[in-house]
């Protein structure tokens, strides 16, 4: 193990894999002018600065995917995505199925999201439920160093198409990441960093480490919280889920990206759906508000939900009579 | 298999002849009730002329009028007819329909129906050829419509393959039509090959209807790119002679263009010049006729035979 | 009243907020050749063709809205909203609270979405949800004739940004329509078209008959259901379905479009977060695969939800035993 | 208020160095932990040039890079700082920050930090004006960088503005560098125009670290649009003295071609035109450069004392 950041970690996974798979290659805007190592170690055929032109760039990372290679994108912000929509979502996602299982795009689109930098609502804007919800996709979005790293790894060696959000706010936090270059983290598959009774709280991203205070917070209030880490957005590791609300029968989820039709309503239908019989307090969401998400520090940081509105929460559903509706929802809110 | 200059031209011909009934067939399907195509009558020189201008190893991209483009290509029309009556044994198992079609066995490896979406793949089918997928030396070719060039992905697919030298044949058939709306409502006359030479792209305009111009401006350019690995245009003039889709009246249209241009009709014109060479006589026209009504009815029978697919297939194959 | 179908009532609606308001004008590829009936009236300032190209369509609406006039746009198909993501998400829906409110943009943009015509999933994709997880947008997906007029009447009447999604699945089916050019459907206000006790449907678009053919098959098995038309997805009316689900205890959300992310989740999780101490059995989403869609005819039925579907989901969650899981699920899983 | 040339050059000049002055102190507020700012040292002649031939009546939309034109235009920057700062006093009230800011009450309408939104929504605007909305005979202005012009919007931008005779003024400032890539890595060498004139639009490519040349050419471009409602297209060719963003190093900027564009700093020119037709004497711009320390000193004791936003400006206002 080594001790590194998740942008550290993310090049790499870079590294690791350009070198066992010579038909993975790098393209985005400044791709080899930010990533001078592996532009030096696998030049530029392979790793290539772009012109400034999402959609053909995302064009042609699933052109090139169709036919051999294993194109790895860098679309800076996610915001940017949008220029991106219809390589993505019709023909990425689509064409397989359309052509009855012709072709197949094993390529991965890197996009980095989330508050941190204060850049305001067109660099920082949480929009992967949109991926998740798309046909086709598979929907990446680590924690960790660790997780980035493996997980980036898995992704290129899929044979899907596979958006990787890189959580900013993380970019430059420390921690150990394996050595060994053949050890890779699955995708579909939850991480539960922590073990609980009495309520599951579900994150990821930056809001794992999020969950991850307000567990120990709840500790000393006697309440044992559960984490799940859920790195995997599509597939989504329901069984994990399932398993933990069966178990601790609360349900916590929480995330930055703004609640409507997000991961939160996907994972509160789920449990109202399928654990519905184990659950004995009302779901709870704690999300980004339904906003442009502003750039003024100070704005940025009451759209992120704290710990405090994740104990908050959990200590309601405890004390909360049996099936009365909960008080904190919109992480803003409980801050405000 | 050295074909002489005349059998060569007598099976283009021929291949002509086939788009044609099959898509005259195919609207007829859409008017019983078959789901609705979008034909390219009057533009069959188009996909001939370049595709046979094509070898095996090289690949091609369509859009939502590719059906000149697959039976150009040497595709079967029974799965053909079958695809777009959503079968079981059409080319993409009924997945697809008409509007999507890909066969790779035959090289069309991806056909977007957004329009522009073939623009946007073809650098990356071209690039993976330069990077050494596929067979050494092979290009790509992309088909797309003058309306497809109004769209933003049109400068950058341009703009990525001079900057990057990608073997890709950009094939602009202008119909004068873009749905229902005229060209020259949306752009400059010559505004396509404009935008292209903007780029520094070496580009011909050709009379479109004219299959031997077509053929021979297609074999210059196929032969400049794998010289030299960088990309060609060729922009079509060619129209639009039936509606946008399926029973689309045209009422929209002005006769008086419509008129000029059916005079121009890319099929008349090479049988009439076949004819006044004494390379085609009426038997063999009518032998032709026939042998292909023939195949178009085999293929409709074919299609309606066909099953439906099941309905596992509503999430397969979704993934790899 | 007038007897008309969908497509009329839209074109009405047209001719009337144009008649109305010399600041409105339509714009879109043919949508002056495909309603000449406006061009005539309103002639070539009015109603334009565009060029092909659906990102400077949508970008010029935006750029016009801020500026005084009051752009309808005919996107024509759903998945082609993907080229004019960037003008909508990150121009019409950010740049005002961006700006601290310098700015409006009282525009509507037109797409058609949905099965019914086997035109495969590059054509048909019920992207809707993604529009209702971005910020800054209102979503209207009306089911009736009277509510697409009454609708876009008041869409075009808007401040805000809104997207106006037409099922073409229901364009050619008719209905009676209010005459009077000042009716209008207020945005964000659900509809009720049939009241019940036992079991609450929500739908919209396609699904609403859907819903109250259900409804009506439940009637004889002694089930009185309830029958919700959300025709506004954003803002969306959760002070009806709440109020509704309290009465029932009992929620099926049935839509057309994918279940991950999608409309039925955010409700769902809503049920289970603000009406969780009135639920009596699971939630139950009813929605298509997820998966694009197929273009043959057998499939694309198969893919949408069937009144049968919603019936056996009912029935299952009033014979089941209280909070124990439902068996149906996905539409065309009942259906396979 | 008629100014004699010499007086107008000479503001010219000294809101060159505001803005200059102004850029500097963002630079290193950044450095001192306040928000990354794109600043555009080196081009401030675009700016301020173009600015200066607009009328009150005009529109203006920018990017990522606005300062330099919302100084030019009369911005206030204890408003400009505040709102790099996030406070409410900001222009946007702390929501833009430094990416996104516009300034309505000066007619810069829109700012889009996407690259290649502003050019999306320029052509909306001048449809208004077009079409009665704001004074008559308005024109639109519309910033952007060599980089944007890669993006497929620029195209449909270029072709919309032609074909509706949109009375726009595009302003590519062609700084030579897209954020960490140089321009000549992504399209060749006279390509923007090029590009611009394949839709038939007149370009001019100016130098554009020549304040009138720029402020020449500019003036030229309003009076036909002006005249005829049609675009008109200026590249401004300058260079981007500074790294992309605040802190980069410029590390992979080649020394030479910095150095060569160094020596040709807007300001340094302008002075030295202005010193030795004796226009500007030292004790002159002493004051001028003191007077410009102190609006900017004031303008960041302004930004640091104006108050955080209420968190419920997190949801307000989202709509109208
Ligand atoms: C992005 C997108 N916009 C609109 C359409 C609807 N549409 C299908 S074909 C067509 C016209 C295309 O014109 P052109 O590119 O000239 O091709 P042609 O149909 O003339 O062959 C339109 C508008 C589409 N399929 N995709
Ligand atoms: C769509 C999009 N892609 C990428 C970026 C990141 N980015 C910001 S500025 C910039 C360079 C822009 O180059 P240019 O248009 O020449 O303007 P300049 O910065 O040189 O003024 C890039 C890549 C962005 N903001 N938007
Ligand atoms: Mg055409
Ligand atoms: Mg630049």
């Amino acid at each position: 193990m080594t001790r590194m950041t998740t942008e550290q970690a993310l090049t790499q996974a870079l590294h690791e894999e350009m070198r066992r798979d010579a038909r993975v290659l790098l393209l985005g805007e400044g791709a080899a002018t930010k990533r001078p190592g592996l532009a030096r170690e696998f030049g530029p055929a392979r790793v290539r600065n772009t012109p400034l032109a999402e959609a053909i760039i995302a064009g042609t990372a699933v052109g090139a995917a169709a036919s051999g290679l294993r194109p790895v994108i860098d679309l800076l912000f996610a915001p940017f995505l949008t220029y991106a929509m219809d390589a993505l979502i019709n023909s990425a996602g689509k064409l397989r199925y359309l052509s009855g299982g012709q072709c197949e795009f094993p390529l991965v689109a890197l996009a980095m999201t989330g508050s941190g930098w204060c850049v305001g609502g067109q660099h920082n804007h949480n929009l992967e439920a949109m991926f998740v919800h798309a046909p086709g996709l598979q929907v990446l979005m680590p924690s960790t160093p660790a997780d980035s790293k493996g997980l980036l790894k898995a992704a290129i060696r899929e044979r899907n198409p596979v958006l990787f959000f890189i959580d900013l706010g993380l970019l430059h936090q420390e921690g150990e990441v394996a050595d060994d270059p053949e050890e890779i983290v699955p995708i579909g598959v939850a991480a539960l960093p922590r073990q609980g009774t009495d309520v599951t709280l579900v994150g990821y991203a930056k809001t794992v480490p999020v969950c991850l205070q307000a567990a120990a917070e709840l500790e000393p209030h006697g309440v044992s919280a559960e984490v799940i880490d859920l790195r995997s957005l599509k597939p989504l590791d329901t069984a994990c889920v399932l398993d933990s609300v069966a178990r601790t029968g609360r349900l916590i989820v929480v995330h930055e990206a703004s609640g409507l039709c997000g991961i939160a309503a996907e994972l509160g239908a789920l449990a109202a759906s399928r654990a519905f019989g184990a659950l004995r307090a009302p779901v709870v969401r704690i999300t980004g508000p339904d906003a442009p998400a502003a750039s003024s520090w100070a704005l940025e940081q009451a759209a992120v939900p704290q710990a405090q509105a994740v104990v908050d929460a959990a200590l309601g559903l405890m004390a909360e009579p049996l099936r009365r509706t909960p008080v904190v929802e919109d992480a803003w809110r409980a801050q405000a | 298999m050295n074909a002489s200059p005349t059998q060569t031209l007598l099976r283009q011909f021929q291949t002509l002849l086939l788009i044609r009934s099959c898509e005259e067939q195919l609207v007829e399907l859409n008017r019983q009730g078959a789901p609705d195509t979008c034909s390219s009558i009057g533009q069959e020189a188009c996909a001939v002329g370049v595709i046979d201008a094509l070898e095996a190893r090289d690949r091609i991209l369509t859009n939502h009028r590719s059906a000149a483009h697959l039976i150009a290509r040497g595709a079967d029309p029974k799965r053909l007819f079958a695809e777009v009556l959503g079968r079981v044994d059409g080319y993409c198992g009924g997945h697809s329909g008409t509007l999507h079609i890909a066969a790779r066995e035959l090289g069309v490896v991806l056909t977007s129906t957004i329009v522009g979406g073939e623009l946007s793949l073809a650098p990356g089918v071209a690039l993976a050829q330069k990077m050494g997928q596929g067979d050494p030396g092979a290009i790509t070719a992309v088909f797309f419509g003058d309306g497809a060039a109004c769209e933003g992905i049109f400068h950058e697919a341009l703009n990525l393959a001079a900057q990057w030298q990608l073997p890709l044949l950009f094939v602009c058939e202008n119909n004068q039509w873009q749905a229902y709306v005229h060209r020259l409502e949306t752009m400059a006359d010559n505004a396509i090959t404009a935008w292209a030479e903007g780029h520094g792209i070496v580009t011909e305009s050709i009379d479109g209807n004219d299959l031997e111009a077509v053929h021979a401006a297609a074999t210059r350019a196929v032969a400049a790119i794998r010289a030299d690995s960088r990309p060609r245009f060729l922009e079509l003039r060619t129209y639009r002679l039936r509606g946008h889709s399926g029973q689309d009246d045209q009422a929209y249209v002005d006769a008086e263009e419509l008129h000029h241009w059916q005079s121009r009709d890319p099929l008349r014109r090479l049988q009439q010049r076949l004819t006044e060479a004494g390379q085609l006589d009426p038997n063999t026209l009518e032998a032709m006729t026939r042998e292909i009504r023939s195949r178009v009815e085999e293929a409709v029978a074919f299609a309606h035979a066909s099953p439906w697919p099941d309905v596992a297939a509503l999430i397969h194959p979704v993934y790899a």
